[in-house]
């Protein structure tokens, strides 16, 4: 079970997919501006590389080596239409928030990039491992990106329509930056700054 | 024979992920569209029916209060959303079709208070049949007055404006929110 | 009367700061230093071919008799600068041009005995290839600090000929008046010299370029001139002072308003410029047969009695400062050369070279060094136009074929960016290592 | 190193110092261009004072104190020194002239923060910024909090009833007509507008100080204003209104001579000039806000690194081409 949690663990700090690896950042940067949508997103992007990482990595003896990129990404393709279904169904309030966004994870270079290079070369249990801890590190920064930047763009923190507080002058005037695009790059380089002070991740 | 599986063997392997995934979204699809289904009020389905003969379904935006019409195809078929404005002796409220972005589809009153003989006026002249095909962007210029392709009906001026002041309030601030 | 002055002019860049001049000691007779008791003189103090040893350890040698000699023509001999005993042959850094080199050291008998000197009446006498060859054996570098043969100089090139001969009595380095002093009293010789070259090369045009500080030196000239011969040939230019204008390159550009190019030498658009020393030198080494052991150069900066003095090459720099009254206080850098393009050196043990004309006792505040601000001061005081900063930005940053194709051959390494640089950036440092390490790359 | 034997080594040889050519150093230096950048500064900042009062001594305190406050917490995380060179002191000066004289004290210092930490410092510190810090800090004020940053409020010195009404660039176009009382005043600098902005008297007053301490260098502001007024003769505006209105005067004055983000070279400085007049004006006249000064610089910061590759001078005996 140790090299369940070695690879779990591997994915949240050590090669954390947003601030380490700086990958996906399209949907980071566009689906951050609320804390809903960046947990929207995570959930998609969880079951999608879980369900994708779990069946490839099943298959993986059977794939022929020319055909495996097709094959990818046909079977991401095919959760995210599932996830999109779903979400359609059952959230269909994020559904619309994220609009492309959410179909966008079909072709997210990270999603393949882990069927690619881990998925398809390890067993079950690891790249199930590995899919939950990209998973959990990617929502982690999502949520730590998207609190801060609706916390200064909006001035306070709602989640699923409740209230959960709000600041005092910012609620007035919120520092509407940080809802562009602009403010997403700003807050992620500095959440990655701060990180590299203090020294939770490391140049790679 | 082995050799002849082998070598198409990739081939056959891509055509079975593509029949399996398939078949995944389809169920996915079917779940989908049970769910979509069960949500939805018959009869609120029934009024959107009568703007849109065709509609089996809608999905409806808490937030901007539009209507989405789909068919059994899950072909969208247009918007509709509720809109109102004063007549002669009230508020008339009016469910409002749009086709596409650009086009009003269909109106049907919901709810109106008018006397009965100036209603009755409205619709033996054709009144709301005016509205079917106007372009939104007739309905732009006043407010105050009707719109360039609707003539009010003599005798039932201020009920003619106040359906057309309806139709105006549902679509004017929606537009930017239909996707 | 001088009727054939040009109007002062300086046609480089325009400089809108100004260098301090500091001539402490243009007052100052020219002095000789009594004779060291050991003199280190180093065998490769010119541009070319290093010389070898001609003696031996514990030979007896007398003053200018040859101690190395180089076989080919490129080279220059070197001669004993006192008359004594050969006690050591040792290696020497030459910190000037950073290269390792022989040094012969002598002690000094103190009776200073010459070699006999053949003295000449009458140019005429003499053929060209003779006059050469007696300035080579006399040793005759560029006394200007370039330190290049000055017999390669006046051989004619192979086609064509040089139209123009700038005498340059400019010297625009801040302390330094060696030239100026020479001028004022071996006024004679340099016109002579003047003369010798006249006759080698054989001109259209003869400009002596003096900075218009030095009108006694200006007067003094023409007053010598209109004795001579050669009034007629010659012109008389003041020019106008602002630092490096006594370089070559942009000596040429003020007076003919000509530019050098870029990897060529002065002789390539026809034009020899020569210093004033030079041609002193010349005429000692060709009439008086004296070669080239002793230098007029300037004391000065921190030292109690600053002065001009006549000091024989290879005297170490502790006896001149000891004849001058030793180190202020103040001063913590001994620098041979002026204080824009000397090199400071690590002890006073170090014998003075050839070509050198200033010995600065500088008062040197170290300041930090910090990251610069694109000020573009380097870019307005350069006078070569280039663009210091980026060129000390890529030798910082080791790209040196970037500095080559940023033109960093034609830095002539006046300092003048590093004296303007508010960031205190070497600038000129860094440019010369990146010149270093590109001809080691070569 | 000579290999020379020291026999009789005396107590000044100990302190000789090694050191490259050249021995002599001018007296100018980092800290000496930015104080009298600074004492320039202080005309401008008088006549904000004088107009608008309180509000402009608050600003401008608020605005620099933190400017200052920031540049030091930034040094302190780099762990590099800080020297207060009076770099990050005209960061914050030239923001706070360049406010609105209502605008909150919060947002002064959230403008001054971002100007330091991440306009200047995340590039490098001074430099290596490739945009002007006081300007981005306005830029990223303006993006946020639009409605604050246009408030403008007539001059009225320490009297405490403050009239807001529209910026004079917004409402330039009716208004005047060659007015020569409305030049007067632009002159005087008694209109309402930017704490440091109206008095166009006292910007020059100070940017010719600057040209004649040799601080910075007269092509770019000649450029800048000289092609403003130009454009705007060209395209049929009243080019004295424009020129000497709004920011113009303190962005051609001190923010287009700014070292570090601004071309070295001299025709690199008459492009810079050139380019971000044009801008001001086509921003003015067909842009979205009413001044174009600020993003005009800004995008003239991001080209100065090809301005300046096409502007290297010919070296000395290159062949003209």
């Amino acid at each position: 079970m140790s090299g369940f949690s070695k690879e779990f663990k591997k994915g949240i700090v050590i090669s954390n997919p947003v601030f380490v690896l700086a990958l996906s950042l399209c949907p980071v940067l566009a689906v951050t501006d609320t804390l809903d949508k960046a947990l929207g997103m995570s959930g998609a992007f969880a079951l999608v590389i879980i369900a994708s990482n779990l069946i490839i990595s099943l298959m993986r003896k059977m794939i022929p080596d020319v055909v495996r990129i097709p094959v990818f990404v046909i079977i991401i393709a095919t959760f995210v239409s599932i996830v999109e279904m779903l979400f359609q169904a059952y959230i269909p309030a994020i559904y619309s928030a994220l609009g492309i966004y959410l179909s966008l994870l079909a072709v997210n270079c990270l999603i393949l990039g882990r069927a690619e290079a881990f998925a398809s070369r390890n067993k079950v249990s690891d790249s199930l491992a590995d899919a939950l801890g990209m998973s959990v590190g990617f929502c982690l920064a999502l949520i730590l990106i998207s609190f801060f930047r609706e916390l200064l763009g909006k001035g306070g923190i709602t989640v699923f329509g409740n209230e959960l507080f709000t600041l005092p002058v910012l609620a007035e005037n919120p520092i509407s930056v940080f809802g562009m695009s602009m403010g997403a790059f700003l807050v992620m380089g500095l959440l990655i700054a701060f990180f590299k002070q203090i020294g939770v991740i490391k140049d790679v | 024979m082995l050799d002849r599986f082998k070598k198409y063997y990739p081939l056959f392997f891509l055509v079975l992920v593509i029949l399996a995934s398939s078949a995944l979204m389809m169920s996915a699809e079917k779940i989908n569209r049970l769910v979509l289904e069960s949500r939805q009020a018959p009869e609120t389905l029934a009024l959107l029916q009568q703007l849109f003969t065709e509609a089996t379904f809608y999905t409806y935006r808490v937030d901007t209060e539009i209507y989405t019409l789909y068919d059994s195809r899950r072909h969208k078929l247009g918007y509709a959303m509720y809109g109102e404005g004063f007549g002669y002796r009230g508020k008339i409220t009016v469910l409002a079709g749009l086709k596409d972005k650009e086009t009003i589809h269909n109106i049907i009153v919901i709810n109106q208070i008018e006397d009965i003989s100036y209603w009755n006026m409205l619709k033996n002249n054709n009144f709301f049949a005016q509205f079917i095909g106007l372009k939104i962007e007739e309905c732009y210029p006043s407010f105050a007055w009707l719109p360039g392709g609707v003539d009010a009906v003599s005798g039932s001026t201020i009920s003619s404006r106040g359906v057309t002041n309806a139709v105006r309030d549902a679509i004017l601030d929606k537009l930017e929110y239909l996707d | 009367m001088i009727n054939n002055t040009l109007k002062p002019k300086y046609r480089g860049i325009p400089q809108w700061f100004k260098i301090p001049e500091y001539k402490l000691t243009a007052e100052y007779f020219i002095k000789t230093l009594p004779l060291p008791d050991r003199v280190i003189i180093p065998l490769h103090q010119h541009i070319g071919p290093p010389s070898y040893p001609v003696v031996k350890i514990g030979d007896k040698v007398l003053t200018g008799q040859k101690i190395g000699d180089s076989d080919e023509f490129r080279g220059v001999p070197v001669h004993a600068t006192v008359s004594g005993k050969v006690v050591d042959i040792i290696s020497f850094t030459d910190v000037a041009h950073n290269k390792e080199q022989q040094a012969i050291v002598i002690e000094s008998d103190g009776k200073d005995e010459w070699i006999d000197m053949q003295t000449i009446d009458d140019l005429e006498s003499l053929s060209n290839e003779q006059i050469i060859s007696k300035i080579r054996d006399a040793g005759v570098v560029g006394m200007g600090g370039a330190i290049y043969p000055a017999h390669l100089k006046l051989t004619l090139p192979k086609s064509g000929r040089l139209e123009t001969v700038i005498l340059n009595g400019c010297e625009c380095e801040p302390y330094v008046t060696a030239d100026y002093r020479v001028m004022l009293e071996y006024g004679e010789k340099v016109i002579s010299g003047l003369k010798i070259i006249t006759k080698l090369i054989s001109p259209d045009n003869i400009f002596i370029a003096i900075e218009d500080n030095k009108p006694d030196a200006i007067a003094h000239l023409t007053t010598i001139l209109e004795k001579s011969n050669l009034n007629s040939k010659v012109k008389m230019v003041p020019i106008k002072l602002k630092y490096p204008v006594g370089a070559r390159e942009l000596l040429v550009k003020a007076l003919l308003s000509k530019e050098v190019p870029l990897e060529g030498r002065c002789r390539d658009i026809g034009v020899l410029v020569h210093n004033v020393s030079t041609a002193k030198a010349i005429h000692e080494s060709v009439i008086e047969g004296r070669p080239l052991v002793e230098q007029v150069i300037t004391v000065s900066g921190g030292v109690k009695n600053p002065q001009n003095l006549l000091v024989r090459v290879g005297t170490p720099v502790k006896n001149i400062i000891d004849y001058c009254g030793g180190i202020t206080d103040e001063a913590n850098q001994v620098v041979l050369g002026g204080p824009m393009m000397g090199s400071a050196v690590p002890d006073t043990e170090t014998p003075l070279t050839r070509g050198t004309r200033c010995l600065l006792l500088n008062n040197n505040q170290i300041r930090n060094e910090v990251d610069c601000i694109h000020c573009g001061r380097c870019i307005d005081a350069c006078s070569m136009r280039l663009n210091p900063s980026l060129l000390a930005k890529y030798s910082k940053a080791g790209r040196y074929d970037d500095c080559g194709e940023a033109y960093i051959d034609a830095c002539i390494e006046c300092g003048v960016c590093t004296y303007v640089c508010p960031a205190s950036i070497p600038i000129t440092q860094y440019i010369k290592s990146a010149k270093q390490q590109l001809s080691l790359m070569e | 190193m000579a290999k020379i034997k020291n026999d009789n080594s005396n107590k000044t040889e100990e302190k000789l110092i090694i050191s490259s050519a050249p021995h002599l150093r001018s007296k100018w230096s980092v800290k000496r261009t930015m104080y009298l950048v600074i004492l320039a500064l202080m005309l401008p900042t008088a006549a904000g004072i004088y107009f608008f009062g309180f509000n402009a001594i608050f600003v401008i305190l608020t605005s620099v104190i933190a400017a200052v406050a920031t540049e030091y917490l930034v040094k302190l995380l780099r762990k590099k020194p800080f020297v207060m060179d009076g770099s990050a002191v005209i960061t914050g000066l030239l923001l706070a002239l360049t406010l609105p004289p209502t605008i909150p004290l919060w947002m002064a210092a959230i403008g001054s923060v971002f100007a330091i930490a991440i306009a200047k410092e995340a590039f490098g510190g001074l430099g290596h910024n490739i945009f002007n810090p006081a300007l981005a800090g306005r830029a990223f004020l303006q993006l946020s909090f639009p409605a604050q940053m246009s408030v403008w409020i007539a001059p009225s010195g320490f009297a405490p009833d403050a009239v807001t009404s529209a910026s004079p660039l917004s409402d330039a176009f009716e208004k005047i007509g060659s007015n020569p009382e409305i030049y007067r005043e632009l002159l005087i600098g008694n209109i309402n507008g930017s704490l440091g902005e109206t008095s166009a008297l006292l910007l020059l007053a100070g940017g010719i100080l600057l040209i004649i301490l040799r601080v910075i260098d007269w092509r770019t502001p000649v450029a800048f204003i000289g092609a403003t007024a130009l454009l705007s003769l060209v395209l049929g505006q009243d080019a004295v209104y424009q020129v000497l209105s709004g920011g113009l005067m303190i962005g051609a004055f001190f923010m287009a001579t700014d070292y570090v983000t601004t071309p070295m070279t001299r025709t690199g400085k008459i492009v810079f000039g050139i380019g971000a007049g044009i801008l001001t004006v086509t921003i003015r006249l067909y842009g979205g806000y009413p001044e174009g000064v600020c993003f005009a610089i800004l995008l003239m910061n991001a080209a100065t690194p090809l301005i300046e590759r096409y502007t290297q001078p010919r070296p000395y005996g290159l062949g003209k081409k």
